[in-house]
């Protein structure tokens, strides 16, 4: 005991010391902002017919290698059913097979489309790409990246241990995990980043018939729908389709909004703006979803660990300094 | 006093522990072959379930009393509680063991449980969360390491273990600090998710406070429970002081659950006769409003009868409150989005072969370490 | 004078056709035929779409 | 639209004698007139309700008006080709006046017409095909001198019912194409506008199908009463469904497989026209069902490649350009798809169990504790693990 009594409370404190010293600065550790090449999604859900092409196609195209839904050894697309025939395929839900879903919100009749009264409206649910993702920042291994110049949330299977935390911490219910599988992977939208270098975009955006959803620049699609919203409903307006920028545009005459972009705020903002013609919580988006960042809300406490380590240490080894100054020689 | 040796082994409770603990064994090598959708009724709405809840954050509470008596002991130089350092590091290190095991029977990909130690990401709790788990249990391993050593008669190791303990004991109050409340840490992501009756800010200071009234009980319940069974007399001292340390640390968690229930959900929101908040005050009466009324009785405090239910509804309410935050306080969103959860039998089996396992191996250890020297000499 | 002769509606052809004739001792000397119902199609097609131009154009008779 | 003035009685001439001289037998005409019943959506036996009605009555008398019309609607009419069809409608009804049939013209025809109405006053059918111009005083369609609207007023008044066959006469049809250079309107608005009651039923469609034309016919004469109407006065036996949910392309619209161009692989193979405009989402009527021409599968406009344009829905075809793309009337069908939210206030039966299960362990060890543990002294020989 003689020797190192000295020599512990040192280190101790100076271990303490400097790991307060060095605290992390809160804001380095997720973006605030939208990256200014950030890619994204615009879904107009009054656009929306519910022909389920970018379901389909977001299955084709992402069964591929690098695509969302690739794995080894893969002949088919990954099928809901796994009966031999697969013929058919209805996913109910996302799921680890779906990362791309059309729902519909239905009440009385259902005869007016984008009415919350006997009315009717389509959701497209997939990842919304925030901006400061709580997924990532919660993915102790990080197999969830944020690429810095897209923007797209991506994984990365091989780091991945299947601990489902990110499903716990995404707001939005959206990775989904290989439950059936020995060695799961989590399964969500990758915005199509493997088409990019083909010069191709989101699958689902290139194959929807009616520009329901668009491809395009974060800025640009913020642009369009805070266009589309100043727009007096029932005037026509060219729907651009495919892509923000596309040449091929669809006139229609615009719907009746609600006068919110959704996806601007919310949980810091994302990068999958939606709009729709009924509230966005009866389309099963949490009216209380926090506009804060959720990562701060961890960082809160972490960026306090070196301070308690330094107190712990400090505090313990001058308690046990006082409480120990007579048993020398014991 | 009773001679460890004398201690059977072949008890008909051991028996059906030893039962439950292959079964077990045999569900979770199922569970490894054919994946977690097979064997556990986990979807993707309820990520986390039964074993999180009981295992993990129940399992790492339990073991809450290692530190503290580690700490009382070795740091604060209390030598009253010595007699019971070693069995409540070992309790805190049979914990430990089954919180890890848990943990890798509940990740996807088990046998990539070592990726948090070379891939580190420090903004996520997980990662602070695994990196405490292996170094505490580590630390636990260390501390528990002279009793291994003398029963091997390793006087050179154990003069080593000795030495350095002090200081090993310092390392283990810090990572248990951290590690409890980086437990509650784990949830402050999900502010939309959990009910306010349990989300807060604050959640990460309410599971340490929580997991030191856990382990004074824990360590109080198991010093009665183990006085029975191997029939040696407690120490009513101890017990005496670990019942004034729980009730003040209980007031202190009272005083944090009522503050931040009037800044946050509001006193209404308890009695609105909901699910939540139902559970909320099972909580809250069983684990802290009933332990409080009765240790505040000094007769309480010198019973050790008493004692040993106070501890009892402690433990219970602790561990009400890591299922609430883990798998009630969700119920609400969870449901509204459609989804269901109740544990699949092999969820609960292998649950009970982990707490068959920490029995077993305590009672193991009991009978061939010297895990009570202050009582034999 | 002439004797003038009106034929309105033609029968078992399509569209309204009505015809006028002169007749002056016995032959016809002067004959008007007029369809009696105009829809405008050449109006509507102004301005249009080429894509749909043919939906129009070929309604303009059914036969 | 249930108090009906159609009545046609009397007169017993056997139209089934009449019929049997042409070679028709009873066996024939009692298929026909089952599948006029299938086709309105009756039970089966009902077909022998038809032919008896049909064959007991006196023909009805009807006066079909042409208006501002191509004769498409008469061309598809005829062509309703069941082995004797043309003659069985001849033989049906008695058809008192019809511009493109009639024998006579000039005079005679318009005399007859007169006598006609005169003579069946609130008994005829008045069948109008085309739409009757209203601008400038209706000079753009002219019979025998008079305007098609003083006509469709004058004759519309005095009849059983009206029919509106064809888009133009049921709500304008082409010739209301924007700028609607002549103020072409359907008929049941020219009546509506004049104050007239009479009730009036649209077939549209350009063509309209020839048996919902007849199968609305043989209704009156059975029943004595117009079938059930939607609201724009359409049969709904015929108008009742989207052309989207009976469309044979629908399982191709379902999993997102689109022609985009006249022509493409996706066109040949038979995919789905939505992106090349197809109005079938929004579209009432059962052309996929009944196709055209008796001639078997695939003989409608879908099925033949084209997009349906939506000629029996006002407000979709000719207004709509043919490259829009349509906007579906309503989810069909509705199970399809997922609920966007549940929203289930509920906590699932489930979650609530296990919480129910865990409360009764809490309060049961915690009471049980409690009970025993309390009152008890302290006892030191207590020997029971847990």
């Amino acid at each position: 005991m003689e020797l190192n009594r000295r020599d512990f409370l040192k280190t101790v404190a100076g271990t303490g010391l400097a790991l307060a010293s060095q605290a992390i600065p809160a804001a380095a550790i997720m973006p605030r902002e939208v990256p200014p090449e950030a890619v994204g999604i615009l879904y107009d859900a009054t656009l929306c017919i519910g022909c389920k092409s970018c379901m389909v196609n977001c299955k084709q195209y992402n069964s591929v290698p690098d695509g969302a839904l690739y794995s080894k050894d893969m002949k088919n697309p990954p099928f809901e059913l796994t009966t031999p025939e697969k013929i058919w395929d209805a996913p109910k839900d996302l799921s680890g097979r779906t990362v791309n879903i059309i729902k519909a919100y239905k009440t009385g009749t259902g005869e007016n489309k984008d009415a919350d009264v006997n009315g009717y409206s389509f959701l497209k649910q997939h990842c919304l790409h925030c901006i400061s993702p709580a997924c990532v920042s919660a993915c102790p291994v990080g197999a969830l990246k944020k690429d810095p110049v897209n923007g797209v949330v991506y994984y990365i299977e091989d780091r991945c241990i299947g601990c489902r935390y990110c499903q716990l911490a995404c707001p939005f219910r959206i990775p989904r995990y290989e439950w059936d599988s020995a060695s799961p992977q989590v399964r969500k939208c990758q915005l199509c980043r493997h088409r990019y270098q083909e010069g191709k975009y989101a699958a689902c955006c290139e194959f929807c018939p009616t520009g329901a959803s668009i491809f395009g620049k974060v800025v640009d699609l913020r642009k369009e729908a805070e266009k589309r919203l100043a727009l007096q409903p029932g005037r026509e307006y060219a729907f651009p389709v495919q892509t923000v920028n596309s040449k091929y545009k669809m006139p229609r005459a615009v719907s009746k909004y609600q006068k919110h972009v959704y996806g601007l705020t919310e949980a810091g903002g994302t990068q999958y703006l939606l709009l729709a013609g009924i509230p966005f919580e009866l389309l099963g988006f949490n009216k209380n979803i926090t506009d804060g960042v959720l990562p701060d809300l961890t960082w809160a406490y972490i960026s306090k660990i070196p301070t308690v380590i330094a107190a712990v240490l400090i505090g313990g080894a001058a308690t046990w300094a006082i409480t120990h100054r007579n048993d020398k020689g014991e | 006093m009773t001679k460890n040796n004398d201690i059977k082994m072949m008890t008909p409770t051991t028996i059906v522990l030893f039962i439950i603990l292959v079964a077990g064994a045999v569900t979770a090598v199922y569970r490894m072959l054919f994946g977690l959708g097979a064997a556990t009724n986990l979807n993707d709405l309820w990520p986390w379930g039964f074993w999180i809840g009981v295992d993990v954050l129940g399992g790492v509470a339990m073991a809450a009393g290692g530190f503290i008596i580690a700490g009382a002991v070795y740091i604060l130089n209390w030598k009253k509680y010595k007699v019971i350092v070693r069995p409540a590091i070992l309790n805190a290190f049979f914990g430990y063991l089954l919180a890890a095991v848990s943990i890798f029977l509940d990740i996807g990909r088990s046998f990539r449980i070592w990726h948090p130690m070379v891939m580190w990401q420090v903004s996520s709790i997980m990662f602070i969360v695994s990196i405490h788990v292996v170094l505490y249990t580590t630390t636990l391993a260390t501390e528990s390491s002279p009793m291994i050593f003398e029963k091997l008669g390793m006087k050179k190791a154990l003069g080593f273990v000795n030495r350095i303990m002090a200081p090993v004991v310092l390392f283990g109050v810090l990572l248990s600090t951290l590690h409890q409340s980086s437990l509650g840490a784990v949830y402050l992501i999900i502010p939309t998710k959990l009910s306010p009756l349990w989300y807060s800010n604050k959640l990460p200071y309410m599971f340490l406070v929580s997991a030191v009234m856990m382990g004074l009980s824990m360590v109080s319940f198991e010093t009665i429970l183990s006085a029975r069974v191997f029939k040696h007399k407690p120490h009513m001292e101890v017990l005496k002081g670990l019942a004034r340390g729980t009730l003040i640390v209980i007031c202190v968690y009272l005083a944090l659950k009522v503050f931040d229930l009037i800044s946050g959900a509001g006193i209404s929101a308890v009695f609105n006769g909901s699910f939540t908040s139902n559970m909320w005050l099972l909580e809250m009466v069983a684990g802290v409003i009933l332990p409080l009324v009765l240790l505040s009785m000094k007769s309480t405090r010198n019973r050790l009868n008493s004692i040993f239910v106070v501890n009892i509804l402690v433990i219970l309410g602790v561990l009400l409150n890591r299922l609430n935050v883990g798998i009630f306080g969700v119920a609400e969103y969870a449901s509204m989005a459609g989804s269901d959860y109740f544990p699949s039998w092999m969820e609960l089996i292998v649950t009970a072969a982990m707490i068959a396992f920490a029995v077993l191996g305590f009672k193991v250890c009991a009978k061939y370490l010297d895990l009570y020297p202050e009582t034999q000499h | 004078m002439a004797k003038r002769i009106t034929i309105d509606p033609i029968t078992r052809i399509e569209g309204h056709l009505r015809i006028d004739c002169e007749i002056e001792g016995g032959s016809v000397t002067n004959a008007w035929a007029s369809g009696q119902m105009w829809r405008g199609i050449e109006t509507i097609l102004k301005g249009r779409d080429p894509r749909e131009a043919w939906i129009f154009t070929q309604r303009f008779c059914g036969v | 639209m249930n108090d009906q003035k159609a009545d046609t009685s009397q007169e017993p001439v056997s139209t089934l004698d009449r019929l049997r001289e042409q070679g028709v037998s009873r066996r024939d005409f009692l298929k026909f007139c089952t599948g006029v019943a299938v086709a309105l959506g009756l039970p089966l036996g009902m077909g022998e309700a038809i032919a008896e009605a049909v064959a007991n009555q006196k023909r009805p008398p009807v006066l079909w008006l042409s208006a501002q019309e191509c004769t498409g609607c008469t061309e598809s009419l005829l062509r309703s080709n069941h082995p004797t069809f043309e003659k069985l409608i001849l033989e049906l009804i008695s058809l008192e006046y019809h511009e493109t049939l009639l024998a006579g013209c000039g005079k005679q025809a318009e005399d007859w017409r007169v006598k006609s109405m005169k003579e069946n006053k609130g008994r005829y059918i008045l069948v109008v095909d085309g739409s009757i111009p209203v601008k400038d005083n209706g000079i753009y369609c002219k019979i025998g001198g008079k305007t098609a609207q003083s006509l469709l007023e004058e004759m519309g008044a005095q009849a059983a019912a009206v029919i509106a066959i064809g888009s133009c006469a049921s709500w304008g049809g082409i010739p209301s194409a924007d700028p609607n250079p002549t103020g072409a309107t359907s008929a049941h608005e020219v009546l509506k506008m004049k104050g007239i009651t009479t009730p009036v039923v649209n077939i549209p469609g350009c063509p309209p199908n020839p048996y919902n034309f007849l199968s609305t016919v043989l209704h009156l004469l059975t029943f004595r009463k117009l079938p059930e109407l939607d609201e724009q006065a359409r049969p709904k036996f015929a108008y009742g469904r989207l052309i989207h949910e009976n469309c044979e392309r629908r399982p191709h619209f379902d999993s997102g497989r689109f022609a985009v161009q006249f022509g493409d692989e996706g066109h040949r193979k038979g995919y789905c026209l939505y992106k090349l405009g197809c109005k079938g989402p929004e579209t009432f009527a059962n052309c996929p069902s009944i196709l055209y021409n008796d001639v078997g599968a695939g003989a409608w406009p879908v099925g033949t490649g084209h997009p349906c344009f939506g000629c029996t829905e006002k407000g979709v075809g000719f207004t709509v350009p043919l490259h829009y793309p349509a906007r579906p009337k309503y989810i069909t069908p509705p199970t399809f798809f997922t609920e966007a939210y549940p929203g289930k206030p509920e906590v699932a039966p489930g979650t609530k169990a296990l919480a129910a299960g865990v409360a009764g362990a809490v309060i049961g060890a915690a009471g049980a504790a409690m009970l025993t543990g309390l009152g008890k002294k302290d006892d030191e020989n207590k020997d029971k693990e847990e």
